[in-house]
Parts: structure tokens; C-alpha cells; sequence
């Protein structure tokens, strides 16, 4: 890192955005305050800083004037803080010494009636951004190497579009399927929407191109157990279940089931059939290696006979599970999804009644290679149903099992419908429907298809089915929403259509990712409209199902992203990470002294080490630079690049100056509370002036001693925020946080602050309504408790808190 | 008879009179294995030659020395494969097994006879 | 609408009705809806929600729940149907609109303690089967907890 | 085991039949059960909680209260009682705030609501005897006669506050019925209401639910019905003539209480039972099972 003394000379550029901030924030008078800040040599105010004259005049002044520092007030950093570190550093100025004042998300744009306290925010805001300026220092970006190989987890629909096209681009890739063969549940359905091509016949291909393919290795009956490192430098540790045979040694000849005496039922075919106790799942199966199921096994060797009749050996009871190590620069998740188990929704009767079944068991039914070769019939009678009947949201759109819509049930449904019509003309076909949702290209014209080939579709969600006992059909419940008249619908056979839900494994396998889920258990995307491919975690993508319930083209395009955005980084061999990483001052370590190591516990990354008797160490690399090691050090011994405590600081004193009694010093995380606040703005939501926000990168960063400082400066509110727990950007950072600013709770008011003057929130970066209720809520309470009464708290806690702060920053 | 629920392919065991039935249905085979209590005696062959160890052999219960209750057997519906093994080894021909009600034993089809995979002494 | 909603019953709209997506669980499920084809708990929901509270209120449809419960069970969005209903009847019945056959077993119980008459051929067949004999019970007691809770045909009768 | 014994007032002062029969069963089963001094009317789950709520809970709790001084679980015949015994109890413990309002009324009559019981149906109590215990008394199975269970309202529902059985798909009542020999007959809309909650406002509709079901009762072929609950007994046996004379389907199905068959089962005759008392002739079962009258 380059060290820089001279003198700060700051040039500070307030920018009009048009009127979206000069119609309420008085620019002209600001650029005017602005000058008279200590090392402000230059200040200026223009219509837009981010058009081309902005930045040119920017460059202009570091080359002529000779800035070293630049500050830009206008809008929130998360939009334009790229645009103008690029800006500085073309001029041969370090990007990182360039800071930025929202002054239009956290105010103009948030408070239009309050012209004038707008107008002192803003230059508040300014002072704030000087101050911190003042401390910055020049960084430079950490560049780690990526090894040029993937994994892809899951062969599913999308792991194998994402894995062909990452071959394809010539990277090589470990494809980890955790069943006997990849196909995933596309594999098992018989036609596909909208346009009813057979499911196979399409994916058959791709799952042997996926075999062939020479930079594809696939590891099949696989699962992933431990996954370390960090982006470009993964280190995988896959368990292979033993298959008991030797995969290259199978020719898939099939002689050893056909002597199998053993009978089982056929997972693949949704144990409506059967298989033997040695088996491939389906005809198509990729590899074509036979597998023994020993759990099913009765060891009797006919198959070991059988194979060596071909003349081979390929069966080898001592198989053990083998551990494989993988080193790969990025990981696709393409973990997919289960079906709900219909079986909880008791009124329904699955698994009660013989003649109701699921959607994927009509799958396999209808399929020319089903256990039933293409004819469906009934449990009962084995007979073809006269009457179907379908039902749909179930395991949806209900409180008691998800609440979540699964959004392609009602596509599978049509199609389902649509098949029978195709092999039974005169079947009776009902449809039973809430709302029937067919939102993309070609789906609603196939829902006009179904109704063209007289699919009766009947409005209303069914509350039980009963059984008639002497025939064995099924009388469903409802109410015709249509004719608002309850009715009892018979139907020779019932078909479920149930939701989808995270696979099994999946909580297990976001833990050894470090990855987050979300509150139905699906994986939890990095931002859900602009990464809707990436993980939390660099370098980790999701595609398909595994992020959410999507259907087949969704999942395919998904797999594409997910392949390019890994490409992405492996391309250049090389990665850049921002540099706002955490370092320890070995002096300041008391590890060195005694067994201290609390850092090595906060890091959500295992990216610090603290050997006995050295300095704790950071790995620049692992770091993701939340900032949590460093507000937990004990002996501030470590600091947050770009973060420092010196900076934070510097801007609480700037921020309470003047008429700190009246302030909010408001403490945001990048990912959650500050995109709130930047909502409330572009949403133009009206709240009061008070708040002067001090954006952490995370939660986890806000050092207890920071809100002490802020109170020692006689503010009149403090207010901490973060994600909503579960949704922290650094896994754990938040509930970090939690449990170092919870007990001011109860020390504040011993020192004479009132408890509500210290605010402790969580909410999304969706939850703008929430962050000005909030801000409402705290400038009414600032009115209520008065200045005075602020004033006489704040002179009775300053011995106490001067005494603390002393205690802890040495 | 009051139905149980149940999974797909799950084997249901039910007791009627005398028998136990031990029922797998599939789509289009049902398989049934069936045990006579009154003829069973209890020499326990089937639980000694399960290859699952699917069959729990229940030895007789005394009060002094008189018996109260036989030496019998009972089945574990959740390991059992339906092989046939039990059937083939029971000298009383209390076990019968039939596969869409004919009568068929498959270890005995493809005459393999497992091997013994416990020892009770 | 002359009166304010009261606040009971606002909290439940708030917290509970406003979910009501209108899919006809409770209906398809409700017994009384078979018998008594105008009755349809979905729709007084979607009155409820369009604020026509009043008119849900005071009409008799509300009383012909059996309060069976199944519209509570089946209901995916939690809305709890027929516990709605039994706010609303109390209300209604705080506003003196509860039915007479709902009032007279609850004149009978301040009278006997029982919602059922004793007869006299009851002790008998008792004895008979040689079941105790029943005694009266502290009628006193119930008028009390009834006073004390504000229970209206107890306090009309205290008017007398 | 000995319970406080809450038989309701639809039990002991209409049908006493149904009391006898619990009685001797349990009696047969070593289960005691305590008189409960001045308990009144359980609070009536359909007229007092649809008048006040609060008042409805009150008079539950003071009958609670009675149970907590002998120290006994509470056990319940009547499933309306079941209900609204176990609704209060269950609130009153979750719930401080509404445990302190109610307390406040009921100390007016010197008493305190303290939750250290809990209520129990007559399920649960067989339960807690334990099926095995039940078989070794049974003499006399109930051979071939098919009975469709009628689990009623009030057992099962609302579960979240009960939470004794599905209240959908409940089983419990299908494996007495089985224990007692008989076969449980499944038919259609077994959960459907008796209508009972319906009498006093439309007792002609409630009727009309009634003739449902036993319509559904009977397509499925049953010999006869059980029932648990003193209402569902009311609805089924007392009115199938009425059906009749008011120009509907003639039904002619008995309907027996649950207690009545465990106590058939394990030997003792109708007489003693006083089976005579159903307005329903029981011949057809009786004859069935080789009894007589």
C-alpha cells in the first residue's frame, strides 16, 4: 500500500442533477459553505457532475490545482461511485481517494418541504465526506489468481447447459450428480410446455454430449461434502458412493439385472413400478453403469456370474466410499428442487386413497416407458379413469404449508392435461384452479389451447376429498367461485399438482458453501433484480430450481448466465478484490502476549489466522471486508481499509458540530438498510431532515465505541441497522452486531440516557416504507424527549462515557 | 378394513385372524407375503436365513417352567425385499408368497438361496 | 356508514380478513352453506374487507354458523373464518341482535345453571339405571360471573 | 387413574344412557371418577360463545376452578364441553393478560383460576388405559358389524387449541371402533357436521344436514353408527322419525355412543346399558350380535 503525507487538498463538486436536487437543496450556498472546510482548496456546484463537463472540470482541478482528495455530492454511491473513481484515477489520482455525499436519495429527493434543514443536511453531509477525506489513504486493488476449472453441482436441466457451455468455452469442469445419473427431473417428465416435445428425446442428447465431452469430467453417485477457499481458489472435497461397480469395466449390458431375483420399487419411476436390486434408473441413463442398491442387495452373486458369462468382471462388492479433492476457480449450484409431499395436506387423501396421485406420477404413467408403457389407469381398478380431475397450489400459496407461489404447477398442469386429452379423447378433464398463471412467451396461448380441446376449467381451491367406498372414485368438495354455490365434484381419478421445494441436502449444502437461504430455503441470490445469477459469496453462482421454482426454459437460460458469469472470472486468469480489507497491527495484537484469537471467531470467513504466540493475520484474499474482526478486536488491533475508526469518527464529529441534540446519527449497511434508504429516496417517500447516515459495509463493522463517541458528542439519537437476520451479506455479520450493541440497551440508561434514544433495527434494502416509519418514529421521539432534556442527559453520561472510551481505545 | 396410509412402494404389514400380511403394491404387480400363525411352530429358519434380517424370531415366554406363549416370528416390514428366502427355508409351509396372486417365489425362480447371515446360537 | 368500525373487530380485518384471497375453502367445506344455499362465509369476508361491515353485522346470516370450525381449519390464509364470526355475533349481540333462541338457553342457565331442562322423569330413568340423583347447582354463582362480565341479558334482567 | 368428572348437562339431563355407559366402561377399566361439586353448564360452545366471549370463558374457567381444587384432571363426555373446557383452559394458561381479567370476575365468587389441570375426552382417557388392557377385557367382539364413525366438530377442531387428532383425517375413533371387533366403515363426508349449532336458529335445515348424512352413512353400507358427542346423539337418533313424518327419506339407522359399544364388547347386556332409551331402534345390531333387547 502506498503511504501518502502531504497535506490534504480537497476539491468538493455539488452537483444539481438537473433540479432533482437543486430544486430543494440550495446548491449555490452550499458549494459556498463548502469552501470555507478546513483543506478545501476547491468547491464548486454544476447541473450534472456525472456528464462529461462534470468530469472533465474534476480532472482539470486534480491536475491544476493539484487535489488530492475529490469529493462529489450528489447521488448515493451505490449508483455513481464507480463512474467517478474511474473519473480520478484517469486524472492519476488513487480511486480511493475519492469519496462521495448522497445528497439526493438521502435528501433532496426525501425531504422536498423542508427546503432549508435540506439545505443544512446537505452540507452536513459534505462536512462529513471532507472529514472522512481527510483520513483517506491511497489503496491498491488485491489481485488473486483463479484456477481456470469449474464445478458444477447438480445434473439437473441447468447444471448440464451450464456445465456444456463452460466446456464448450474451454474451461474444464467437474459435473458432481448425486444419483446413479444425471438428467435431473426433466429426465422423468414425459412431454415438456409450451410445446409439448418429448422431454427426453430433447435432453437426451445434451446428457450424452455431457458424457463425450473431453473437458467435462463427471462424477456421478457423487456428493460434495466440504468446500474451502474463496474465489478462484476453491479447494472441493467430493465423497463418490461406492456403485459396487467398476464403472469402466461396465458395458451397461444389463445381464446382471435380468438374473437379479430382487424387486424393489423404481425411485426414478416414482415407485409405481419396479427395478432389481442392481440397476441403471432409465433406459437413457448417463454413464450407462449399472449401480447395486445394498440396501436391497440379498448377496447371492448371480449378477458377479452373470458378468463373468459376458466375459467381464466389473462387479466388486468391497467398494468403499473414496474422498475426491477438487481445485477450481468457480462453483455453479444447480441443486434443484424436490416435490412437496402431498401426503401433509391430509384433507387431499394422498397416500389414503388409491386413485389420487401426483403430477410426476402421471409423468410416469403417460410415458411410453413408464411402468405402465404410456396407459393410465387407476390403483383401484387398474383401470383407465373415465374422469380426471386436477388440483393445484398444493404446498402453495397456503400459510400452513408455503406460502410462496411455485409459479410453473399451473404450466405443468395444462401440459399434463393436454397429454391425456391427446391419449383419451373422451376423457372427462377438469382443471381446479385459484388463479391460473401462465405469465411467458407461449404460455398463454397454450392455456387457450387447453380450453380449445375442451378442458373444463372449474374456479376454486378444493377443501377435501373423500373416497366412495364402493367404487373407489373420489368426490372433491369446493365451492364454484363462478356461481359462489359449494358443489361435489366425482372424479375417477384425482392428480395432484404439487409445489416445488428445496431439495433435500440443500441446507447441508449452503452451509459447506457459506451461502444464505431464503425463508422458504431456497438459495439466496446475491441482489434480485441486477445478481439474480450470483451468490453472497464470490465466485459462487445458482442456476435453476435451486434459487427458486422455475421451469425448463427459465432454468436452461439460467444455466447459460450462470456459465458466463463464472466465465467471467476465470477468463482473465486473475481477480480483482476491492482492497477495503481488514489488516492487523501486529503491535496493538495481545495474541502475541496471550491466547486471544476473538477475531478468528468473528471472521465469517475464516480468513484470519492467530497462531499461538504471533500477531493475528488476515487473508487478504478470503477477507470480503465486512469490518466485524475489526469493531470486535479487543484491542483495536485491526482495522477496515477505507473503514477506519479514524474515518468513522471524523465524520461522527463533523456530523454533530452544530446542534448535535438534534440529530440522528444513523449507522447503515451497505447491502440492506442503506439500499432502503436509497429506495425511500427514488420512491420520493417524505420523511424529516434529522438523520445523518454513516454507511458500514456491513452491520457487523459498528463498533460499540462509535455509538458511545456519538453520544459523547451530545447527539440526540443514535440508530443502528442491518439486514434482517439470515439476509447479512457476510453470513453473520448483523447478528454480530446484535450482540455488541444490545447491552448499551441497559448501560445507557445507568449513565442517564434514555433506552429509546438508541435504536437497533433490521430491515431489507426492499424496505423503504420501513425506514421512514422508522425515521418518523425517531424524530418523534427527539421532539418529545425536548433538547433540553437531551442536553442534561448527555452532560450527566459524559464522565461515564469519557471513562469508557478510554477504557477501550488505547 | 380400515385403510393405512402410506407411502408409494411402502411395504404394509396388517394382521388379519390368524395371518399375517405382509402387502407391496405396485402400479400393475402386487406382492403379498404371507404368514399362517397357526401352523408356524417357531423353529425360527426364516429369521436365521433372512439375507435382510428382516424377520425378528420371538422365542417362547415361561412362567417357571411352563410355556405360556410359542416360539414365533415377526416380520420388519421396512427391511424386508420380498425375496422369498423365508419362503423357500420354512419346513412347515406356514410362509406362502404370491405375486399378482399367483403363487411365486422368486429366489426360487432364479434359484439362488441366499446365505446366512446370523447365527441365534 | 354511521358508526366507526370497533376496534376488536377492525384488528381482525387488519390482521386476519385482508388475506382473504376469495378461493371458497371455507364455503366448499361449510355444512351450513349445503343446507342454506344465501349462506356463503367467503363473500361476507369480502364484504368485511370492502368495508361493508354493518350490514354483515346486522344481518342473520351470521348466526346460521354451526361453528363447526372447518373453514378454520382449511383456510390457507389464516383468516379463521368462523372465529370472525364469533367476534361479529358478539357484537351483534352486545347491540342486542342476537337471536331469541341463543338468549333463551342463556336465560335457562341463569336460571339453572344448565342449558337443559331438569325433568323429573330424568331423575327417575337415572335412578333406574342407578346414576346418581343431580343436584341443583349455585345458580347464585353464575349470575355473578355474568354481571361481572358485562354479560347484557344479565345485566336487561337486573333492569328487569 | 381418577379423573373429575364433567358429564355436561346434555348428558345427565337428556341422556343418561350415554353417562351409564361411560361409567360402567370406564368403571370396568379401573378408571374412578370424581363428582364435581356445583359444577354448572361447561359455558356452551355455540350460544354463550357466540353471546360473550367473555363470559362464555368465565363460566368455563369457574368449572375449571373446581377440578383445580380437588387436584384431578378434568374429563369430559360432551364434546361442546371439550371444547370449550379445553379452549379456556389452554387460553387461560397461554394467555396472561386475558388469565388476569378473568381471575378479577371470578374472585366476585371467591375463586382463582390457577391452571394446574389439564381436560381430557373420553378418547384420551382409553387412551391412556391402553388398547392392550382394553382387549384383554373384551369378551365379546363385536363380530362383522360395520360402523361409520362420526367424530364430530368439537373433538377435533379447532386443532391448533385442541390438538388431539387431524381435524380433517382423524383415525382415532376408527381404531377403538376396530379394537371393539367391529369394522370402521369409511363413507363419504365423514367430517360432515351434525347441524346440531344450527337447531336453534333453523332446526329444519339442521335436518336437512342430518338427512345427509345419514344418506352417506347408509350408501356405504354400515350396520350402525358411533358417536361421541351428546349433540351428534341428539341430531341422529332423536330425529330420524321427525325426518320421516316431515315427508323425507325414512332413515333407519342406529346410532350408538362409542362407550355403548366398548361396554357390548366386553360383555355387558342392553338392559343394564339401558339401550332402550335410543329413539332409533338398535334391533338390527343387536340382532346382529346375537343380543336381545
Amino acid at each position: 500500500m502506498i503511504e501518502m503525507s502531504e497535506e490534504p487538498r480537497i476539491g468538493v463538486y455539488v452537483c444539481h442533477c438537473g433540479l432533482n436536487i437543486a430544486a430543494v437543496v440550495n446548491c449555490e450556498k452550499v458549494a459556498g459553505e463548502a469552501a470555507k472546510l478546513p483543506n478545501v482548496v476547491v468547491s464548486k456546484d454544476y447541473r450534472y457532475m456525472c456528464a462529461d463537463p462534470g468530469q472533465e472540470m474534476i480532472k482539470q482541478d486534480i491536475k491544476e490545482q493539484k487535489l488530492n482528495r475529490v469529493i462529489v455530492a450528489s447521488c448515493s454511491p451505490r449508483m455513481h461511485e464507480p463512474t467517478f473513481r474511474k473519473c480520478v484515477e484517469s486524472a492519476g489520482l488513487n480511486p480511493f481517494l475519492f469519496e462521495m455525499a448522497n445528497i439526493r436519495e438521502l435528501c433532496s429527493w426525501c425531504h422536498p418541504h423542508y427546503a432549508e434543514k435540506a439545505t443544512e443536511k446537505a452540507l452536513d453531509l459534505i462536512k462529513m465526506a471532507a472529514a472522512k477525506a481527510r483520513y483517506l489513504s491511497p489503496l491498491e486493488v488485491v489481485k488473486v489468481p483463479v484456477t481456470r476449472a469449474a464445478l458444477v453441482i447438480g445434473g439437473g436441466v441447468a447444471g448440464i447447459h451450464s456445465a456444456l457451455d463452460l466446456a464448450d468455452m474451454g474451461f474444464k469442469v467437474y459435473l458432481v450428480e448425486r444419483t446413479p445419473s444425471i438428467g435431473g427431473k426433466m429426465a422423468q417428465l414425459d412431454k415438456t410446455f409450451p410445446t409439448l416435445d418429448c422431454s427426453i428425446c430433447i435432453l437426451g442428447p445434451k446428457m450424452v454430449d455431457v458424457a463425450h465431452h473431453p473437458n467435462i469430467e463427471l462424477l456421478s453417485y457423487a456428493e460434495v461434502k466440504r468446500v474451502e477457499g474463496y474465489i478462484g481458489n476453491f479447494r472441493v472435497t467430493v465423497a463418490k458412493k461406492p456403485r459396487y461397480v467398476i464403472e469402466k469395466e461396465c458395458n451397461g449390458c444389463g445381464e446382471c439385472a435380468n438374473v437379479c431375483p430382487v424387486e424393489v420399487p423404481n425411485e426414478f419411476d416414482e415407485n409405481l413400478g419396479f427395478r432389481k436390486a442392481i440397476y441403471v434408473p432409465f433406459p437413457q441413463a448417463v454413464p450407462m453403469k449399472y449401480t447395486i442398491d445394498l440396501e436391497a442387495c440379498i448377496e447371492c452373486y448371480k449378477c458377479v456370474e452373470a458378468c463373468k458369462e459376458q466375459g467381464r468382471e466389473a462387479l466388486n462388492f468391497d467398494m468403499k466410499e473414496q474422498e475426491i479433492q477438487l481445485d477450481v476457480g468457480t462453483i455453479v449450484v444447480a441443486a434443484g428442487y424436490d416435490l412437496y409431499d402431498p401426503s401433509k395436506v391430509k384433507a387431499y387423501g394422498y397416500g389414503l386413497y388409491d386413485n389420487v396421485f401426483t403430477a410426476l406420477e402421471l409423468e410416469r404413467m403417460i410415458n411410453a416407458s413408464g411402468p405402465t408403457q404410456g396407459s393410465v389407469i387407476r390403483f383401484s381398478d387398474r383401470k383407465t379413469p373415465r374422469s380426471v380431475a386436477f388440483i393445484t397450489c398444493v404446498g402453495s400459496r397456503d400459510e400452513k404449508t408455503n406460502i410462496y407461489c411455485s409459479g410453473f404447477c399451473c404450466m405443468y398442469t395444462l401440459k399434463n392435461a393436454l397429454l391425456l386429452r391427446e391419449h383419451y379423447p373422451d376423457m372427462e378433464i377438469r382443471i381446479l384452479f385459484m388463479d391460473l398463471r401462465a405469465p411467458f412467451k407461449g404460455y398463454e396461448e397454450f392455456y387457450r389451447r387447453a380450453r380449445e380441446e375442451g378442458i373444463q376449467f372449474l374456479r376454486g381451491r378444493p377443501t377435501e376429498i373423500y373416497e366412495d367406498p364402493k367404487t373407489s372414485n373420489l368426490v372433491i368438495s369446493m365451492e364454484n367461485l363462478s356461481t359462489g354455490e359449494p358443489m361435489d365434484l366425482e372424479a375417477e381419478t384425482v392428480i395432484l399438482s404439487p409445489a416445488a421445494v428445496p431439495s433435500a441436502g440443500s441446507e447441508e449444502l449452503a452451509r459447506a458453501l457459506t451461502v444464505s437461504r431464503d425463508a422458504s430455503g431456497f438459495f439466496m441470490e446475491a441482489h434480485p433484480k441486477l445478481k439474480p445469477i450470483d451468490s453472497a459469496t464470490d465466485g459462487i453462482f445458482f442456476c435453476g430450481a435451486v434459487q427458486g421454482p422455475k421451469d425448463i426454459p427459465y432454468s436452461v437460460s439460467q444455466g447459460s448466465a450462470a456459465a458466463s458469469r463464472a466465465a467471467r472470472i476465470m477468463i482473465r486468469g486473475e481477480w480483482e478484490i476491492e482492497p477495503i480489507v481488514a489488516f492487523v497491527d501486529a503491535e496493538k495484537c495481545r495474541n502475541t502476549k496471550v491466547k486471544c484469537g476473538v477475531c478468528t471467531t468473528k471472521c465469517p470467513y475464516g480468513a484470519i489466522a492467530a497462531d499461538e504466540g504471533k500477531a493475528a493475520l488476515v487473508n487478504t484474499a478470503k477477507c470480503h471486508g465486512c469490518g466485524t474482526c475489526a469493531a470486535d478486536c479487543p484491542s483495536n488491533a485491526i482495522t477496515q481499509r477505507h473503514f477506519t475508526d479514524a474515518q468513522v469518527l471524523a465524520q461522527i464529529h463533523a456530523a454533530l458540530e452544530e446542534k448535535p441534540e438534534e440529530k440522528i446519527i444513523g449507522f447503515l449497511c451497505n447491502w440492506c438498510s442503506y439500499g432502503a434508504a436509497d429506495l425511500a429516496g427514488t420512491s420520493r417517500f417524505e420523511y424529516p431532515p434529522d438523520i445523518r447516515v454513516i454507511r458500514v459495509m456491513c452491520s457487523g463493522r459498528i463498533d460499540r465505541d462509535f455509538v458511545l463517541e456519538a453520544f459523547r458528542k451530545g447527539a440526540g439519537m443514535v440508530m443502528v441497522s442491518g439486514c434482517r437476520f439470515g439476509d447479512c451479506h457476510y453470513i453473520s455479520g448483523n447478528y454480530n452486531a446484535e450482540k455488541r450493541i444490545k447491552p448499551l440497551f441497559t448501560v445507557l440508561p445507568r449513565f442517564g440516557i434514555s433506552a429509546e434514544r438508541l435504536r437497533l433495527e433490521w430491515f431489507s434494502a426492499a424496505e423503504a416504507g420501513f425506514y421512514v416509519n422508522l425515521n418518523k418514529e425517531m424524530s418523534e421521539t427527539l421532539r418529545k424527549l425536548g433538547i433540553e432534556r437531551i442536553r442534561v442527559e448527555n452532560e450527566k453520561a459524559r464522565p461515564f462515557l469519557d471513562k469508557m472510551l478510554q477504557q477501550s481505545g488505547d | 378394513m380400515r385403510r393405512i396410509e402410506k407411502r408409494r412402494g411402502e411395504i404394509v404389514k396388517r394382521d388379519e385372524e390368524n395371518r399375517t400380511i405382509m402387502e407391496r403394491r405396485l402400479l400393475l404387480r402386487w406382492y403379498e407375503l404371507a404368514l399362517d400363525r397357526a401352523t408356524c411352530f417357531g423353529c425360527g429358519l426364516c429369521a436365521d436365513n433372512c439375507p435382510r434380517e428382516a424377520i425378528k424370531y420371538l422365542p417362547a415366554e415361561f412362567k417357571g417352567i411352563k410355556a405360556v406363549s410359542r416360539p414365533s416370528i415377526d416380520f420388519e416390514p421396512e427391511k424386508c425385499v420380498l425375496c422369498g428366502e423365508c419362503v423357500s427355508i420354512c419346513p412347515m409351509d406356514a410362509l406362502k408368497m404370491r405375486i399378482e396372486q399367483a403363487e411365486r417365489v422368486p429366489v426360487i425362480e432364479a434359484n439362488v438361496f441366499a446365505v446366512s447371515t446370523k447365527k441365534r446360537w | 356508514m354511521t358508526e366507526e368500525m370497533p376496534e376488536g373487530l377492525r384488528e381482525l380485518v387488519k390482521e386476519k380478513v385482508l388475506f382473504c384471497y376469495q378461493c371458497g375453502s371455507c364455503v366448499g367445506s361449510c355444512p351450513t352453506a349445503r343446507a342454506i344455499p344465501e349462506y356463503n362465509p367467503r363473500k361476507m369476508m369480502e364484504k368485511l374487507i370492502l368495508g361493508g361491515w354493518e350490514e354483515v353485522l346486522s344481518s342473520k346470516l351470521i348466526w346460521l354458523c354451526t361453528l363447526c370450525h372447518t373453514c378454520y381449519e382449511v383456510c390457507p390464509q389464516g383468516v379463521g373464518i368462523s372465529h370472525i364470526i364469533i367476534e361479529l355475533r358478539n357484537l351483534a349481540a352486545e347491540r342486542g341482535m342476537a337471536p331469541a333462541g341463543f338468549l333463551e338457553s342463556a336465560k335457562q342457565m341463569a336460571a339453572t345453571g344448565w342449558t337443559t331442562t331438569l325433568t323429573g322423569a330424568i331423575q327417575r330413568t337415572r335412578a333406574e339405571l342407578g346414576l346418581p340423583e343431580i343436584k341443583a347447582t349455585d345458580t347464585e354463582e353464575i349470575k355473578k360471573l355474568m354481571k361481572a362480565t358485562g354479560f347484557r341479558p344479565a345485566l336487561e334482567a337486573e333492569k328487569g | 387413574m381418577s379423573y373429575a368428572f364433567f358429564p355436561g348437562c346434555m348428558i345427565p339431563l337428556r341422556l343418561p344412557y350415554m353417562e351409564n355407559a361411560a361409567r360402567k366402561a370406564l368403571g370396568a377399566l379401573e378408571v374412578e371418577l370424581l363428582e364435581m361439586p356445583n359444577a354448572s353448564c361447561c359455558g356452551d360452545p355455540i350460544a354463550f360463545q357466540s353471546l360473550s366471549k367473555e363470559t362464555w370463558t368465565a363460566v368455563a374457567a369457574r368449572n375449571l376452578c373446581i377440578a383445580e381444587e380437588m387436584g384431578r384432571d378434568l374429563l369430559t363426555l360432551c364434546s361442546g364441553c371439550y371444547e370449550t373446557l379445553k379452549t379456556a383452559n389452554v387460553k387461560l394458561k397461554g394467555d396472561q393478560r386475558l388469565r388476569e381479567h378473568v381471575n378479577k370476575a371470578l374472585a366476585e365468587v371467591g375463586r382463582e383460576f390457577k391452571g394446574t389441570i389439564e381436560v381430557r375426552n373420553l378418547l384420551e382417557v382409553l387412551q391412556e388405559v391402553g388398547a392392550d388392557k382394553i382387549k384383554t377385557r373384551i369378551v365379546k367382539p363385536l363380530k362383522d358389524l360395520g360402523v361409520a364413525a362420526h367424530y364430530g366438530c368439537h373433538l377435533v377442531r379447532p386443532s391448533d387449541v385442541l390438538s388431539f387428532d387431524d381435524p380433517m383425517k382423524p383415525t382415532t375413533l376408527d381404531q377403538f371402533i376396530e379394537l371393539t371387533g367391529a369394522e370402521s366403515v369409511s363413507y363419504l363426508k365423514k367430517m360432515l357436521c351434525c347441524g346440531a349449532g344450527l337447531r336453534m336458529v333453523d332446526a329444519e335445515k339442521s335436518l336437512k344436514l342430518v338427512e345427509m348424512k345419514l344418506g352417506y352413512v347408509e350408501a356405504a353400507g354400515a350396520d350402525c353408527m358411533a358417536v361421541l358427542c351428546p349433540y351428534c346423539m341428539v341430531q341422529y337418533d332423536l330425529t330420524q322419525r321427525t325426518i320421516k313424518r316431515e315427508g323425507g327419506a325414512n332413515p333407519q339407522m342406529p346410532v350408538l355412543y362409542y362407550a355403548e359399544m366398548l361396554c357390548l364388547a366386553m360383555g355387558m347386556s342392553p338392559k343394564e346399558l339401558g339401550l332402550r332409551l335410543h329413539r332409533t331402534s338398535l334391533e338390527p345390531v343387536l340382532k346382529k350380535l346375537g343380543l336381545n333387547a
